[in-house]
């Protein structure tokens, strides 16, 4: 306490700057929508990362956004709650999905579980495509509430209609998730996280149950996908099996997180900030039809010449616990 | 360890003056007062990226033709192209970044219902006509949307195609296979009902994900049902592989009939003599035109051909449609002296009555098109021959073909 | 006839064609331990490449596999020199570069080849077997042939030879394999370019039982991963025999329950098979 | 019985266990008082390393019972008994390769069950690695180091664990004469502060050292126990390290 260090100097300069560019450029409206899609797509990154902090590759992250975004839009469909209870309710409906994924993967470590939660994802995407009674099947669900508008300290937010509201809202719940993921890095937990992913023996030799906190990682991890999930389908108003069960949407958390650099704090961050606005405001308008090979291209040169992730170049924090 | 850091640091240093000339560049307000903007989204890459690209081709031609004429009441029109992945916060992100970025006058595109609603959306909320070019549902033009219009729906498929099975072909017992996606659902549940009404029976209902490699169990479930005609709901891949799969076993088949996919020369050229007999739907095509409008159907035909070095079909016409009541809508506006605003616009929109190759265009309340009606059409010596309805039919229906 | 040969012979078929798509990448993932997520792409580069070869050139089958396979080897050994220049992890590493490649390459199939669908059509007879009053279309049957051939072919190469013995010993355990002096980088040389093989062998058969277009990667990139987690990591028979497996699966579902319960059914069988055989169905387990 | 399990510190009971159809242990029945050290010597193959993982709970018996501190722990999982006061070092040493040496037994002191606050934890993991002499090598990254500091680096790693019982596998392998020494000095100072100990090693100069008694394994059995300066010229011994051909005479004489 007390001492600020640079990395920390770092940190709340960039907060400051995601705070306050928008008041700057208060027109760009289409920045404000992009930035908080950035927003949206780093609570999933850091959601993934939580869990690939304990060394477990998801590539079925997908099932928990869909999860959430489903239970949330069922809940408001069918009973007409307000998104402000949905959507903590609905990414429940993730946790109790990571449940069955603890039990089930118990066995299963590296290329194996990565293989077999990307085969997970059919599970809850086939029956919410077939339940035509509950989910309306392929169909999907039109027509959900927007994100509420809110009254905070005398200044009306319209979260649903407002873009600009709208990349506050995001913006705040990203910031909670990075909470979330720096406690997770930097604490005792953390560590314990780190030992797993690193040697599992060992890990196992210290006392520690390596499934357990694995799976207490993964209810994490899913919440925080499923909030997400939920997010994205009352910002959208609607949601469709195809849409928000979309193996995309397991790779794209995964590529912000190793590009930005996986076992840093702001990483998955990063990688959002990096890539999303990178593809969406400059290469799409600049090539519209060659944008996805130029992102690829920088994809492929950053692993190359910077395999620990973009994070790395950040001042490097004290080498202590 | 140290000159990394430092290398790190100019690197860092020069892709931050990159980035900055980048935004500088991209925001600069642009100065053609003259030019009148118009923004399009479509999937131009991705699964969706055929469709996309023949809608974006219509597009283009038609905002190319109308700058051939001298543009549009005197000023040059500019089409700015934008590809949705196939994604709606995409489609949202780009639809923004054309109404206030690049200041359109309107938006023209969209394929698929999850895309269309959220661009209307969007266009609603920032007082932008929006003319879709291929949507279907109900839904999307449910709610009151004065900026929204699209010239297609799906009751324009629908219904000839319902009639066609139950009066030409009289079929009692049909079996309907359709993809899982909101648009090919609600065309099976639509279908049903009709079909329901008209004392037909639904002996078989199932569905596929997009990108099946293979169809032939579900067939052999045909014969034993007693099935006389299937529908497929199927877009154009999958109804490659389950037409030659069809062709391979005797069914029994009355018809095979697709409203997507099968009404394409290019459909006939790839299947090659599997395809002879089968049924296809659609609102317009080279040889397929409205009465009264064959010149410029020629034209377009024409035109088109030189540009892209290939032919026109009925998607490219959708898109082209659009266009073209968007560009009527604008050039109304400033004929009449007003200013262009958006709801001005869209004002002019709902009052068009264009004739126009693929239909008459005009909009109902909705924004949905009063006259589009498809055509079903048979393949018959690889050529498409329209079977139905009467009035519009160039052929009789080969039954020795489609019970092959 | 009885109702059940059709979907079985049906099931074995398609599982073949499974089979033969995923067994370059699994080779790649068995030995190399790269994860070729631009697997899909390059079985379309090779797809692409059949069309042509068919289309314009009239190039018999025979001689399609033949070409497709051997330039496909041109493109998979630079690959893995490209992917051996990435640090640690390696096999995360090669995910996401692989990611990167697919997105190029399917880039670039738009631009050259534009968003139609091709497909070949070669017209292939029907066979009859008299004895069990059944026919089937020729291709059918070639692909089973096929899938038999190659996978026996690929079997003899890895028990039979001192070469093969080197990449089934680096598949089974990677670290004792090079402590035993195996050199493992050779070893992804040779993964690379006997993958690259098969990959050219899977283009055209994915040309003409599928259909081509810039995004159909991931369709064949997505069977791979799936018949290669049935298989197990394992030996190569097992890929055949996963594939077979799937596909069987896949038609006795259909043919019961409809197409619409497939995936579900296959993802369901699947898990099974991890959760009691986590490390590949016919494995032995280990102490 | 209370009173004896209390001077007891671990107990086999006709401990078995097969792998295939070969018989990696039959029967061993020992016991390990506490403050007792305790060597495992015999050849490749005798079963050294497979006691040890029944012992930690990382294989489970096929017959047999495991008496740790009074309970029986053969359905425990590896971690359980670790919580429990068993810690124990591997042939092949487990590291944590991406963390310096330092951290590596901080994991030890800090994630233990009674969660110590940081400092502590700390000073404890600061103290255990000069245990073991590596202190110098504190911020070196663990992967850097040669095999035998990074079993050293191991062993203060267990010893942060406070252990009740700890088993070294083949702790000393490629130790100099001199560090062979101080080791043998440290564990000899450990015995004395309550700590158990239970090793393995191929060489006998270790446990000559430090050991109060030793067994001699062979083909999954006890074949002798004694001090080890007895035990290192026992004929079983003997023959079981020359070679089966020997050994299965001496079987046969010893019948």
């Amino acid at each position: 306490m007390g001492k600020i260090n640079s990395s920390q100097l770092a940190a709340a300069a960039g907060v400051l700057l995601l705070a306050v560019w928008p008041l700057i450029f208060r027109n760009q409206v289409q920045f404000h929508q992009v930035l908080g899609m950035t927003c949206l797509y780093a609570i999933l990154a850091l959601a993934w990362n939580i869990y690939a902090l304990s060394g477990a590759i998801s590539l079925g992250h997908t099932a928990f956004f869909g999860l959430g975004a489903y239970a949330s839009a069922l809940l408001n469909h069918h009973y007409h709650w307000s998104p402000l209870c949905t959507m903590p309710l609905g990414a429940l409906a993730a946790v109790v999905f990571a449940v069955f994924w603890s039990l089930g993967f118990r066995r299963l470590r590296g290329v194996y579980l990565g293989l077999a939660s990307l085969a997970a994802v059919e599970i809850p995407k086939t029956i919410v495509d077939n339940w035509d009674q509950l989910t309306y099947g392929s169909m999907g669900i039109v027509g959900l509430d927007r994100l509420p508008t809110l009254t905070i300290g005398g200044v009306e937010m319209d979260f649903g209609l407002n873009v600009t509201a709208q990349y506050y809202l995001l913006l705040g719940i990203m910031l909670l998730a990075l909470l979330l993921h720096w406690k997770c890095i930097r604490s005792r937990w953390g560590w314990t996280l780190r030992v797993i992913r690193e040697n599992e023996t060992a890990a196992a030799a210290l006392g520690i149950d390596s499934n357990r906190e694995r799976a207490k990682a993964l209810m994490l991890s899913s919440y925080l996908a499923g909030i997400a999930g939920a997010l994205y389908a009352h910002i959208m108003g609607l949601v469709e099996p195809a849409l928000v069960f979309n193996l995309h949407l397991s790779v794209l958390p995964l590529v912000f997180s190793i590009f930005g650099g996986s076992t840093m704090v702001f990483g998955p961050v990063l990688g959002a900030l990096i890539l999303y606005p990178l593809e969406q405001l400059f290469l799409m308008p600049l090539f519209p039809m060659g944008h996805s090979a130029l992102y690829g291209l920088v994809i492929i040169l950053t692993i190359f010449f910077f395999p620990k992730g973009i994070a790395a170049w950040l001042p490097a924090p004290p080498k202590s616990v | 360890m140290k000159p990394n850091i430092s290398l790190a640091g100019v690197w860092l240093r020069k892709i931050a003056c990159l980035l900055a000339l980048f935004i500088l560049g991209t925001t600069l307000p642009l100065a053609a007062a003259e030019k009148i903007r118009l923004g399009e989204i479509d999937p131009l890459s991705g699964h969706l990226a055929k469709p996309g690209q023949e809608i974006h081709q219509g597009i283009l031609y038609a905002v190319e033709e109308a700058n051939a004429r001298g543009g549009v009441a005197g000023r040059p029109v500019e089409l700015i192209s934008r590809d949705d992945q196939s994604k709606p916060e995409v489609a949202v992100n780009q639809a923004q970044d054309l109404i206030f970025r690049q200041k359109v006058t309107g938006l023209v595109g969209g394929y698929v219902d999850s895309l269309v609603g959220p661009i209307s959306q969007q266009a609603a909320r920032n007082r932008v006509p929006y003319v879709a070019s291929a949507s279907l549902q109900q839904s999307i033009a449910g709610n009151k949307n004065p900026y929204f219009f699209r010239v297609s729906r799906l009751e324009g498929v629908v219904e000839p195609l319902c009639r066609f099975l139950t009066q030409t072909l009289k079929t009692r017992r049909v079996a309907i296979l359709h993809a899982a996606t909101p648009g090919s659902s609600e065309f099976s549940d639509s279908v049903q009902a009709h079909l329901r009404q008209a004392g037909s029976e639904v002996v078989l209902e199932d569905k596929f994900r997009p990108g099946s490699p293979d169809f032939s169990v579900f067939l052999l479930k045909l014969p034993p049902a007693r099935v006389e005609a299937l529908i497929s709901g199927g877009f154009y891949a999958d109804n490659l592989i389950l037409v030659r799969q069809l062709r391979e076993r005797p069914l029994g088949l009355k018809a095979f009939i697709a409203p997507w996919g099968v009404a394409y020369q290019s459909f006939i050229d790839e299947v090659g003599p599997a395809s002879e007999g089968l049924f296809g739907a659609c609102a317009w095509d080279p040889g397929i035109t409205r009465p009264g409008t064959e010149k410029a159907s020629q034209a377009f035909v024409a035109g088109f051909r030189k540009k892209f070095r290939k032919e026109p079909n009925t998607t490219t016409m959708h898109g082209y449609t659009s266009a073209r009541a968007l560009l009527a809508a604008i050039e109304q506006v400033l004929q009449g002296a007003g200013q262009l605003t958006g709801e001005a616009v869209s004002r002019a929109l709902a009052h068009l009555d264009l004739q126009l190759p693929m239909e008459r265009l005009a909009f109902d309340a909705h924004g949905d098109p009063r006259y589009y009606q498809q055509v079903i059409v048979q393949i018959q010596k690889q050529r498409l021959v329209v079977v139905y309805p009467p009035e519009r039919a160039r052929g009789r229906v080969d039954f020795s073909l489609a019970a092959r | 006839m009885w109702v059940g040969t059709p979907v079985i012979f049906t099931g074995l078929s398609l599982g073949s064609f499974y089979a033969l798509i995923a067994l370059g990448f699994s080779l790649i993932l068995g030995i190399a331990r790269a994860f070729n997520l631009a697997h899909g792409e390059m079985i379309l580069l090779s797809g692409y490449l059949a069309f042509v070869l068919w289309h314009y050139f009239q190039v018999p089958f025979v001689f399609i596999l033949l070409i497709c396979s051997l330039v496909l080897v041109w493109v998979t050994i630079p690959l893995n020199y490209l992917l051996r220049r990435l640090p640690e992890p390696y096999g995360l590493n090669t995910l996401i570069v692989t990611l990167g490649l697919a997105l190029l390459l399917q880039n670039l199939f738009l631009a050259w080849f534009s968003a139609d669908y091709r497909l070949m059509t070669p017209a292939w007879p029907m066979v009859n077997v008299p004895w069990l009053n059944f026919s089937f279309p020729l291709h059918q049957g070639v692909l089973i042939v096929l899938a038999l051939l190659v996978t026996g072919a690929v079997h003899l190469l890895l028990q039979g030879t001192f070469l093969g013995k080197a990449l089934r010993a680096t598949i089974q355990d990677r670290e004792a394999a090079q402590m035993a002096g195996i050199n493992v980088q050779r070893l992804s040389l040779a993964a690379f370019g006997l993958g690259g093989l098969l990959i050219g062998l899977a283009g055209p058969l994915f040309a003409q039982n599928m259909y081509l277009y810039p995004a159909a990667g991931v369709e064949a990139t997505m069977i791979a991963i799936v018949v290669t987690i049935f298989a197990g990591l394992g030996r190569i028979r097992n890929i055949l025999l996963g594939g077979w497996l799937l596909g069987l699966t896949q038609s006795a579902t259909i043919f019961a329950l409809g197409s619409r319960w497939r995936e579900l059914v296959s993802a369901v069988l699947l898990l099974l098979l991890l959760y009691f055989r986590p490390q590949g169905f016919s494995l032995k387990k280990e102490g | 019985m209370a009173a004896s399990a209390a001077q007891v510190c671990l107990e086999l009971r006709q401990n078995k266990k097969f792998f295939g159809d070969r018989t990696i242990l039959r029967g061993i029945s020992f016991c390990l008082e506490v403050g007792e050290i305790l060597g495992l010597i015999g050849p490749n193959g005798a079963g050294k390393t497979t006691l040890f993982n029944i012992i930690s709970g990382w294989q489970k018996p096929a017959a047999g019972s495991v008496i740790f501190l009074g309970q029986e722990t053969n359905t425990w999982p590896p971690e359980r008994l670790s919580r429990a006061g068993l810690a124990r070092t591997f042939q092949s040493p487990q590291i944590f390769p991406e963390m310096c040496a330092l951290e590596n037994v901080l994991m030890g002191a800090w994630l233990r069950q009674e969660h110590p606050p940081l400092p502590e934890a700390q000073e404890e993991a600061a103290y255990c690695l000069s245990l073991v002499g590596l202190m110098d090598k504190g911020q070196t990254p663990v992967r850097e180091l040669p095999l035998p500091q990074q079993r050293l680096v191991e062993l203060a790693r267990a010893l942060a664990t406070r252990p009740r019982l700890l088993l070294l596998d083949e702790i000393a392998a490629g130790f100099s004469q001199a560090a062979l020494n101080r080791l043998a000095a440290g564990l000899l100072k450990l015995r004395d502060q309550g700590l158990t100990l239970l090793l393995t090693d191929h060489l006998f100069t270790l446990l000559e050292a430090v050991t109060d008694r030793v067994l001699a394994l062979d083909h999954g059995e006890i074949i002798a126990q004694g001090p080890p300066a007895d035990l290192i010229r026992h004929p079983e011994v003997i023959s079981a390290y020359l070679g089966t051909r020997y050994c299965s005479n001496a079987n046969n004489g010893g019948a």
